[in-house]
């Protein structure tokens, strides 16, 4: 059917595009917690 | 100091449960919208696209909401806190991702029920301007100064997004109601909801909301980690130039 | 002597200030007259290329007419805080205590003035080459919008200019932030327009709901850009 | 108010982007006085200076100017300062007046105060008509000057204020800086005409490395 690529593709690009995206928050925040301590991190 | 190998950073024991809950809700709705849930009287299959382009653009709205709110919440003096600031930015930018990935969605979708892309149609185009104001937004963001600069700067620029919106919106449905006939519904479109596709439907809602929950924290955590990071580096910078002056 | 005894000139002094000296600018350095205009009217020539039927041409001449101000604009506003960047006068404005509303109404008053003589340009111009025509009441029409289109375009372009203003490589970021916004103008000026030109059969009567949009925007832009643009010129 | 210090900074921080340019810099300024700063160039002396202007944001330390606090308050302090910087501040397309008149009028000073001006600084002659794109450097930073004697500021910050003046123009402008002291308000010169301006200094402070130190005042 031709409507399966379509249908498939979008499910691919919502959860792979989020993916990518948390991805890249965790690996920014990564670099950046190198260098805080973690008592500085009002969250822990 | 230095725990480089550190893989949690942004986490806490509150998010790890939000995150698995989240993972589990994505695997039941990947399961329920393409294989469980039925196909659709007029659309067929397409339906299925449904559940994951129609939550995401309803919290892309959503995120664009709470950035307006926070940045008002930061510029209000009794509130003002660079968290507001960052909560605004963070929200942004996700609702950015989610609007994104629904214009997308969108039009796959269109493509297959309207045969077309893209239409012309009012809320499409006030989506597609609300994709292109955010990004916009981000870009600001990202100019530099100092933190409280920043923050007020687009926190500024936000509530005046939020005044653009509904103007961008009704002049565009003004515009397309005298103007273009041929709508989108009445083509055979209308989806009968059946209660498993309803279902779904509120399944992919919630979903998408501990997603969008989830993002938000980790990313505004993020921020402040930048920002702390900023901060510290100023410190070593402050101790150099102290010492230069000594000699 | 001591203390201080600065008088603070009114909102309305400075604004008229403010618009007297960028008009004054304008008078002497010509940008307008001799660089936006003649590139607004090759815009309008290349339209004509590009869609290469005169039926066509008559169809689109109010959307082009005011796609050609938009571009222009910007070129506009980018001048106007060229003009205050270039030598640090921005600082000296900062400094000078005169109310940020003032500057802002200053600054968007000229602006208007100078989008105004563009918009008489071009739609000249698409009478002249694109076979547009105006009737008595339709010229009624087409002079309100291009008060309420111009302003409301200044007053965008005044606030997100101010933001643009302050440091390098800021410029580029001026159309991505002004264009989304000012698409209700382009909208609405453009079927205004096709009313007063009868662009299809379109009666002049249908062009008055589509000023009220544009009055709407530029009453709400104005007011909010003189709250709003203090802290968007001042760093 | 009148008990204000026109300057406290204790321990002052400003930075561009995320360089300190002042780092914990302390000064102290008592009305009427006429403060050279002095030191190398990139130690922060223009820093300093727009940082009393309320231009920039203090990052760090307190300070305080004509009585506003800079942390919370810097937009009060702008209006009763006048800052001449690197730049002119001119708009090259206007005249001599042109440019004077409108900067006076901005701060709402009168006809009389602004034609004083122009001829404190000898711009009321053949100049006056002139466009300032005409002008030599020397002219524009006359034109400058007249600018800021029209705004009565009651702090003066002066950035290189002797740079590309004539002889003639350096006398006059010394002698302006001298009668606005004596009127009443204060000022800060940096400057790296040492001899010129430590004439004309009431107190001679060094400013190394984003710090203050005082010299002492000069007889």
């Amino acid at each position: 059917m031709d409507d399966l690529g379509f249908i498939l593709g979008s499910y691919v690009v919502t959860f792979g595009s989020i993916s990518l995206y948390v991805a890249s928050v965790v690996r920014r925040s990564r670099r950046a917690g190198r260098d805080v301590p973690r008592e500085q991190r009002p969250w822990t | 100091m230095t725990t480089t190998s550190e893989r949690n950073v942004t986490g806490t024991s509150f998010t790890r449960g939000l995150g698995i809950v989240t993972l589990l809700g994505i695997v039941l709705l990947v399961v329920l919208g393409l294989f469980v849930s039925p196909a659709d009287v007029n659309q067929g299959e397409s339906v299925r696209i449904m559940y994951a382009h129609v939550p995401g653009a309803w919290l892309a709205y959503l995120a664009f909401v709470v950035t307006g709110i926070s940045s008002a919440a930061y510029l209000w003096k009794r509130t003002r806190s660079l968290t507001w600031d960052r909560i605004a930015g963070a929200s942004a930018e996700v609702g950015v991702l989610f609007m994104g990935i629904s214009l997308v969605t969108g039009s796959l979708w269109g493509r297959i029920t309207w045969g077309t892309y893209w239409t012309w149609d009012a809320r499409l185009t006030t989506t597609a301007f609300l994709f292109v104001t955010y990004v916009g937004y981000l870009a600001v963001r990202g100019l530099g100064g100092s933190h409280h600069q920043r923050a007020r700067r687009s926190a500024v620029l936000a509530l005046l997004a939020v005044l653009e919106i509904p103007l961008v919106h009704f002049s565009v449905r003004l515009w397309n109601t005298l103007h273009q006939e041929a709508s989108v519904a009445g083509r055979g479109t209308d989806v009968t909801m059946d209660g498993l596709m309803l279902f779904s439907l509120f399944l992919g809602v919630i979903v998408f909301t501990l997603m969008y929950v989830w993002l938000v924290l980790h990313r505004q955590r993020a921020l402040a980690l930048q920002d702390m990071v900023e901060d510290s580096g100023l410190d070593a910078a402050l101790a150099a130039r102290r010492a230069e002056a000594v000699v | 002597m001591s203390g201080t005894r600065r008088a603070f000139a009114s909102v309305r002094a400075t604004a008229r200030l403010i618009a007297v000296k960028d008009l004054r600018i304008e008078r002497r350095g010509r940008v307008l007259t001799n660089q936006v205009l003649p590139f607004a009217l090759i815009v309008m020539v290349m339209f004509a290329f590009a869609l290469d039927s005169d039926a066509v041409l008559e169809r689109v001449a109010p959307g082009l007419v005011w796609l050609a101000t938009l571009f222009s604009t910007l070129f506009v506003i980018a001048r106007s805080f060229a003009v205050e960047s270039s030598d640090g006068a921005l600082d000296q404005l900062r400094t000078s205590g005169a109310p940020s509303a003032g500057i802002f109404l200053g600054k968007a008053l000229a602006l208007m003035v100078q989008l105004l003589v563009l918009v008489v340009v071009l739609v000249a111009a698409a009478v002249v080459l694109y076979r547009a025509d105006i009737s008595w009441q339709g010229g009624v029409l087409l002079v309100t919008t291009a008060l309420a289109a111009t302003c409301g375009l200044a007053a965008v372009g005044t606030l997100y200019g101010g933001l643009s203003a302050g440091a390098k490589g800021r410029e580029t970021l001026l159309p991505l932030l002004v264009l989304p916004v000012v698409a209700p103008v382009l909208i609405g000026a453009t079927r205004a327009t096709e009313s007063a030109f009868g662009t299809n059969g379109i009666a002049v009567g249908e062009g008055w709901p589509w000023l009220g949009l544009l009055v709407v925007f530029a009453v709400l832009f104005s007011v909010t850009g003189a709250i709003a643009f203090g802290s968007l010129l001042d760093e | 108010m009148a008990h204000d210090l026109p300057v406290e900074l204790s321990d002052a921080v400003a930075v561009l982007g995320a360089f300190p340019v002042l780092a914990g810099a302390n000064l102290t300024v008592q009305r009427g006085e006429i403060v050279l700063l002095r030191g190398p160039n990139g130690a922060g002396k223009t820093t300093l200076l727009r940082l009393c202007a309320g231009l920039i944001e203090l990052e760090r330390g307190r300070g305080r100017v004509l009585g506003h606090d800079l942390s919370t308050d810097r937009w009060a302090v702008r209006h009763r300062v006048g800052l001449l910087g690197h730049a002119n501040g001119l708009y090259p397309d206007l005249t001599v007046t042109e440019n004077v008149a409108f900067w006076g009028r901005t701060v709402g000073a009168s006809d009389a105060e602004i034609a004083a001006a122009l001829k404190r600084m000898a711009l009321d002659g053949r100049l006056a008509e002139v466009q300032v794109s005409r002008l030599s450097a020397g002219q524009r930073r006359r034109t400058a000057l007249a600018a800021l004697v029209a705004r009565r500021a009651e702090l003066w910050l002066l950035d290189e204020p002797h740079a590309g003046l004539d002889a003639a123009g350096r006398d006059e402008l010394d002698e302006v800086l001298r009668q606005a002291a004596r009127a009443g308000a204060t000022i800060m010169v940096a400057s790296h005409e040492l001899e010129r301006a430590g004439t004309l200094a009431t107190r001679q402070v060094e400013v190394v490395a984003g710090q203050v130190r005082d010299l002492g005042a000069t007889s």
